[in-house]
């Protein structure tokens, strides 16, 4: 019984959900120029609640096993913070509502706005963003009226190779021209190659912190000094902020603008896709170009405030994933101060614990400590005429997800893994133990991965034909063309 | 409350397999002066009980829809939500899962999106839907980015009856990129000025984008704009109610080339304003330059039906500042939500909610019509929304009505003075019952005390 | 990552639910006689979590497909009526609570009793009984108590061969003396051989309506009136009662106690096992023998009464199953008169589709219009040496579940086969033409019925050595015997 | 709301398959004399929500725990309950299966059905739990039958200190069998009279029950209690709060053969009283005799570890009238409740909330004890649960306290004379805060109002 839900409920009789109107109005004929049907289905309840169980069967997800994905921070999602966002006193709120009706709902967003500060070093925030690259974006727009502000025409923002592709998206969406440099052979931002860039029309300094590899910039400080003196703002993709927490605060070592992502490192589900939340913090010079309205405190309660001309206005139609915030700030309730720090010292053991095993059947190019995450390769497999697309099939089929692949584009065949904190150390055993047993295949018995995955829903799937003739919309049983 | 699995002794164990004395000595690439002294200043962690209590508590300080009527719109509804959405997005095989970068165990995922992309075509009647964006507003904002590039222009118009955040969004979106928004009037019948459409189409422009319903409720002539727009070598940008589908004439019946808007309505709880649900929609010819994440049928090697990701290389992840948007993360639960909501209230059921939500804001307008002393500046051609003026002053309206139970409309003359007077907009949705709107008029007429 | 809880939860640490103690009490540990460990898992949440989630995904459920379980009415489980059971103002409910704070429980247990003796047209109910067999147990109770009142000394109970096996135990159990008599050569019961068997030692006359062959007893007014001429009572099973919504009433026809199976007929969930709830309702002059207390109306409100001495008191802790009659109450409001008509028209329509379907490949004893479920048999695959109980298993491979089997024992080599309202035309032909693949596959390669199943998460199990020796208690990796 | 399926068109065409010309056909064994007429009287259909709100306004017209500090107990308690439970529970994968039958594709609940036995026999020390009994009340009712059964005796002896609902039980289910019920009488302790109990033993019983806690929440001597049983040749039946069995010594160290009690604090939620959990445990040589549903470990054909119903000849529905016990359905999903909440709170957890609940109900008791006029009658051995007299009548401190927000307790003078006076029975679980439980006090101390 597969097939979309079309095809299920073709033909069929939907349930009755609301009451029958008691304002019978013949007006409403004469707005009614529709023509024909919607095409939407009609389906009873039970086909349909099998028919979405059915479809949740053929997904991995957190509740199933291990997450490796790299630079995605897949850790446990409390059940509570589920329950407690799922509250009518919060989801039942309407945005215009008085505000004298919502102080919950912005006393919520103003201790968690507080946290974030206090988490980052940061003078403020603004939750307005609903995703990581959109508190790029809005990072930009900062910088971009922040010059504007002070009169100084400068059009180019910096980005090094190993930055996530949000980053140099975001750089441009903005209006500004990126402009890539390299890391050196260590995996890090070379200074003096950074001071050779950087000039006048230098807006913005852009780097991810632990950078993609998984590696800290052991020259932060003289980045950041590079940066500053030539007048430019050093921007921090703050995703990555599962390593630093209760470690590092970022504003206090220099960084201007950052952004988070709520759904990353503060444990809110990634829902196959978002929604997210990625909330942006400033130093104390930028915090009048924050997105409007901010979240006040007074006397009397909370409100909701114009504070400064010098904003950049609007980057959403209200405040931002509200439902999002509420995980966010129990989950940060329940970890405490200590038990953040134990988050990040516990992702870090996990990953160097994972590194030390992983790099016996794996080519890892930076070797030396990670921070949470660390890039292994399949480049050693090549010889084999395995490649690491065959690697993360493979796993697949062993139950487990792969990690991220092929990115960052700066290492060869990459495998970029990300255990979490969460995970606990028979699960990496168990893990690692599966990519040996992959790395052995991949040595005596190569087909077996080229054939993977033979254990999942589908087979390996023909994204060619999809690119060449895309189907994005049901037309019928045949499809494409139609 | 802590989510840590490992114990004393396996760290100890992890930190002597990585061949580390100690943790702080994996910290080594961090310069010691940079790290945090001290500790932050948080509270102590808080037990699961205690994160209930604190948080419930701030909850419990809110006052939602569910205890007082709402007549609140603009943007986001109080619409009745089956059981079997929080049922489906209560699975966790849907909420904890990444964005399917691994199709062949994310078969779920793919394939949900894909019938709610095909949803969406269908309700907007274009070709194609993407699979979701932030919200209405950033949708737009995209769509004039996509406009822009189609077009090789700078300069989009607008109607002035719009919702203020949405312009606000555009103008963000718009300023670095040297996008001039212009701005045209509404006529007395709240609707957008032709002649003055026409007149600023004469200049170039990448596109013209139509609001209908428009931010006063009232329903656009949208063939009309569309046609005007397509004339002036234009693109049209449809930015829609997705309710309003069931009855009104649907974007790609009009000839739009983009259709966007706010998906909240379907299945989505008000959550104070987020997370919401942008769609857009487009034309087949304009597909591989949509923003946002695409859903693509397709066959596995054994011939079997399966759903990818496809047409990636217009996504920042592979092309990176040449992509068509910067878009990552989206709002695919939200999207869950609206396929779930739509399926459940099927064709039938859907359409059910349109027309209910038309009669009794229509039967609410006429009520007030009957009130001496309110005006109805705009007329009836609305769909479920619609401005009126009291006949006091609208603070101690809705401050009355507040005190009754009543969520009586948001106040818009300080967004749009040239609207006069002291204008609220009120939206009716299907939930509102006879009791609600016959209470909402006696309270205009003065006669809410009694309750 | 298989295995116990007790072996995921060896050695871990759990999470902090309750906040410390604020009471710190030397005196505790002289109360704390208990030596060393309980023997509790110590389990992170994550892994938890994972553990259910996995044994979940074992289990085939309604939500998953069909469940054509003869006898047990397995039909849709409305989402609905879940969220409303969930609600703080039924789950957090004391039952010794002030009634003037329990008005809505009240007033919903009063108007499930009234609803329920408007479709059964009994005279009063008791929704004490919290499962079919409870109810039934309930019932002899009442029937006990009934006669003893009048002075009479009866002890036999007759019981048809045909009746489930909770009946002759419920019998038993309650001290009466089950008598069993034969069904006929069209599985009816016979009157006549009733009309032998009954006599001045009869209490009642126990039947199932329809019975578990699916027929309704053409001779039921006869069989009434025989029963109480003899000064017997009726006693109706009604957890079959889902073929008989606005058709037949059990009250106008004479049965003077019946029970009903909310958890079958009221589409309340099986839970894999429980809870369920087994109301008791009796004709006018056995009202007084219900249990206490009753839920009484009056003037200023709704109260538990324990209105008659002739009571046979108690057969539950408080009053029953209370948050299934909350889903039982909703179902009713959601059907209405009509909807509950539709039901029963729709379980018969879909059983006699299904019998005409499957009989083709399957011996059929019991030919003619069947009501809400029939009984096919594999008799016929006997001599290819296939048995039922192969046809069973095979059915599980193919993604289905299995009908009930070898039940009702009068029928050999039993297809217990219920289909329900809630599945439509399409599911059923999908079972049908399973179970004609199936008799095939018996014919052709009965070694695959005997392999049979092979996709499931286990192959056949050893319930021989279990019931040898059994391991029904973790005690370690070794297990029984340790 | 309708969940049927089926079209108009569907049954038509079933109908002719079946060889029907109408529905009424089908009806033909069933004399038309005998069917209703003009239809059921209920209410029409109501939609999803109508049904929410109808059904929804009852469950607001109710006053449940979350809205009150509740000190009521008497078997059923208002504890905590991790988020875990519910999640686990709302999967439908548990909630809407079918008694394991077909055990390859029931392995979820079979062996979350066996990990609960294995909870419960390491709680009571015992060997082995079933799959669990309708409630405390019942499987005490079933632990006596088995008893006499095992004895071959008609008599049992019970305490004056135990529930007298319990007890109405238990009379309801020996009537028939003829079994005999006597009462062993409290002493000045509230705890049992050992030698009246020494006394009725001297006569052939099936069976001692023991509870301890008993009903006025005080700790029996059961070790002593047990010895005396054995001596006499009668079962030792225990009747325990599981909770309790985190601190006391538990069954299995005393000697009983049979432990029962009511598993409602073990993550269910109160729901006015149903449905409840009981379990039932014994010794290793009694399991035979056992009633209701046993889950044990087994291999399948390739040797791998699974689960099956097993020693179903004991059973209803292989041994008919022959079985142990006439159980069938019994409450499966609130045995994995208490799976989940056990494991979930853990060996440390869950003797935290013992040791909470012993520790805040002793402090109440010692801030009662300072309080003039206020008397507790039977001392401090108890665990979490004692009986207390109020200086004035204990109705009017109840209602005084259920106006400042506390339900005080359960009056149980009417139930037990004996006790004199205005007696009611408090409870106090490691949910009540310091405040509740000072508050508590002060309305006792006729300090209440100011709150
Ligand atoms: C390092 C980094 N930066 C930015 C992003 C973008 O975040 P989002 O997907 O929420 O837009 C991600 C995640 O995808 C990331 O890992
Ligand atoms: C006909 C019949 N009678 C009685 C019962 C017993 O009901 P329960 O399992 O609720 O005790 C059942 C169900 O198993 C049944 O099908």
């Amino acid at each position: 019984m597969s097939g979309t839900i079309f095809e299920k409920g073709a033909g069929g009789i939907s349930g009755r959900y609301i009451p029958e109107n008691d304002f019978p109005d013949e007006k409403i004929d004469a707005l009614a120029a529709r023509k024909g049907e919607i095409g939407l289905p009609r389906i009873g309840e039970q086909d349909l609640i099998r028919h979405y169980v059915g479809l949740a069967s053929k997904n991995y997800h957190i509740d199933k096993g291990m997450y490796p994905l790299g630079s995605c921070t897949m850790k446990y999602n409390p059940v509570v913070n589920e329950q407690i966002a799922g509250l009518g006193g919060f989801t039942g709120l309407h945005p215009a509502q008085d505000e004298r009706d919502a102080q919950g709902a912005l006393e919520l967003m103003h201790n968690l706005e507080s946290a974030l500060c206090e988490i980052t070093g940061m003078s403020a925030f603004s939750l307005q963003p609903v995703a990581g690259a959109h508190g790029e974006l809005t990072g930009m727009m900062i910088a971009r009226d922040y010059f504007r502000d002070r009169g100084e025409d400068r059009k180019v923002v910096i980005v090094p190779d190993s930055a996530h592709g949000t980053n140099p998206a975001s750089v441009a969406i903005c209006g500004f021209t990126p402009k890539t440099i390299a890391s050196n052979e260590k995996g890090l931002i070379d200074p003096g190659i950074l001071e050779k860039e950087i000039d006048g029309s230098t807006a913005v300094f852009m780097l991810t912190l632990p950078n993609t590899l998984g590696l800290f910039e052991r020259e932060i400080a003289r980045i950041v000094e590079i940066v500053h003196r030539a007048g430019a703002l050093v921007y921090m993709d703050g995703a990555n902020m599962n390593a630093l927490l209760g470690i590092v605060r970022p504003g206090t070592i220099g960084i201007d603008i950052m952004h988070l992502n709520l759904h990353k490192t503060f444990a809110t589900p990634h829902g196959g896709g978002g929604p997210g939340s990625g909330p942006v913090g400033v130093r104390e010079h930028l915090a009048d170009f924050l997105p409007v309205p901010r979240v006040i405190r007074e006397e009397g309660g909370y409100s909701f405030r114009h504070v400064s001309d010098k904003t950049i206005g609007r980057v959403h139609s209200w405040y931002g994933n509200f439902n999002v915030f509420v995980k966010a700030y129990a989950y940060i309730c329940s970890c405490g101060a200590e038990g953040l720090r134990a988050v990040s010292e516990n992702a870090i053991i996990n990953a160097n614990y994972l590194m030390t095993l992983v790099s016996k059947w794996y080519d890892l190019k930076y070797p030396g400590p990670c921070m949470h995450e660390f890039v292994a390769s399949g480049s050693n497999l090549k010889a084999y005429g395995v490649r690491t697309t065959d690697v993360a099939k493979r796993l697949l089929d062993y139950g487990l997800h792969a990690p991220t692949v092929y990115f960052p584009l700066i290492v060869e065949e990459a495998l970029m893994i990300e255990p979490v904190e969460t995970e606990k150390k028979e699960t990496l055993d168990h893990f690692a133990s599966v990519m040996e047993k992959i790395s052995i295949e991949a040595r005596e018995n190569p087909q077996i991965l080229h054939d993977a995955p033979v254990t999942a829903p589908v087979r390996r799937l023909d994204e060619a034909a999809a690119a060449r003739c895309p189907d994005l919309c049901w037309t019928g049983p045949g499809g494409c063309g139609e | 409350m802590s989510y840590i699995q490992n114990t004393d002794s396996d760290r100890k164990e992890m930190l002597r397999v990585a061949g580390a004395s100690s943790f702080e000595q994996l910290l080594e690439p961090v310069d010691p002066a940079l790290r945090v002294k001290g500790g932050l200043k948080l509270g102590r962690p808080m037990s699961e009980s205690e994160v209930l209590s604190h948080v419930g508590a701030m909850a419990s300080r809110n006052r939602p829809a569910g205890s007082a009527a709402s007549f609140l719109g603009g943007g986001i509804y109080d619409r009745f939500i089956p059981a079997t959405v929080r049922y489906v997005l209560s699975r966790s095989e849907f909420y904890t899962s990444y964005t399917p970068y691994q199709a062949e165990v994310s078969q779920g995922t793919l394939q949900a999106i894909y019938e709610y992309q095909s949803m969406i075509a269908k309700l907007t009647a274009m070709d194609a839907a993407n699979a979701s964006m932030y919200d209405a507003a950033t949708a737009l904002a995209e769509a004039m980015l996509m406009a822009c590039s189609i077009k090789r222009a700078d300069r989009i118009l607008v109607p002035a009856a719009m919702s203020v955040r949405v312009r606000a969004v555009l103008e963000s979106y718009a300023a670095g990129r040297g996008i001039r928004i212009e701005e045209i009037p509404w006529t007395d019948e709240g609707t957008m000025d032709h002649d003055k459409a026409g007149e600023l189409l004469s200049e170039k422009a990448a596109a013209l984008v139509v609001a209908s319903p428009n931010y006063f409720g009232m329903i656009e002539d949208a063939a009309g704009l569309s046609e005007l727009a397509h004339s002036k070598g234009a693109l049209l940008v449809a930015l829609v109610d997705p309710v309003s589908l069931a009855l009104l004439s649907p974007p790609g019946e009009y000839g739009a080339d983009i259709a966007v808007g706010e998906g909240q309505s379907l299945g989505i709880p008000q959550n104070f304003g987020g997370p919401l649900l942008g769609f857009m929609a487009t034309r087949s010819e304009l597909i591989r330059k949509c923003p946002g994440r695409l859903i693509s049928a397709t066959t596995d090697i054994e011939g079997k039906r399966g759903y990818v990701m496809t047409l990636q290389t217009r996504e920042q992840h592979i092309r990176r500042e040449k992509a068509t948007s910067n878009i990552c993360t989206n709002e695919g639960l939200c999207a869950l939500s609206a396929a779930v909501y739509l399926s459940t209230m099927g064709e039938d059921g859907f359409r059910e909610v349109a027309r209910q939500s038309a009669a009794k804001s229509h039967a609410l307008y006429r009520l007030l019509s009957e009130v001496e002393g309110v005006v109805l500046p705009f007329g009836e051609n609305f769909f479920q929304e619609f401005v009126v003026r009291m006949p006091g002053s609208s603070e101690s309206f809705i401050e009355e009505a507040r005190g009754a139970g009543i969520l009586a409309g948001i106040p818009i003359s300080g967004d749009y003075p040239l609207l006069g007077g002291d204008a609220i907009l009120v939206a009716v949705t299907e939930k509102r019952t006879r009791a609600e709107i016959e209470r909402y008029r006696d309270i205009a007429a003065g006669k809410g005390g009694a309750l």
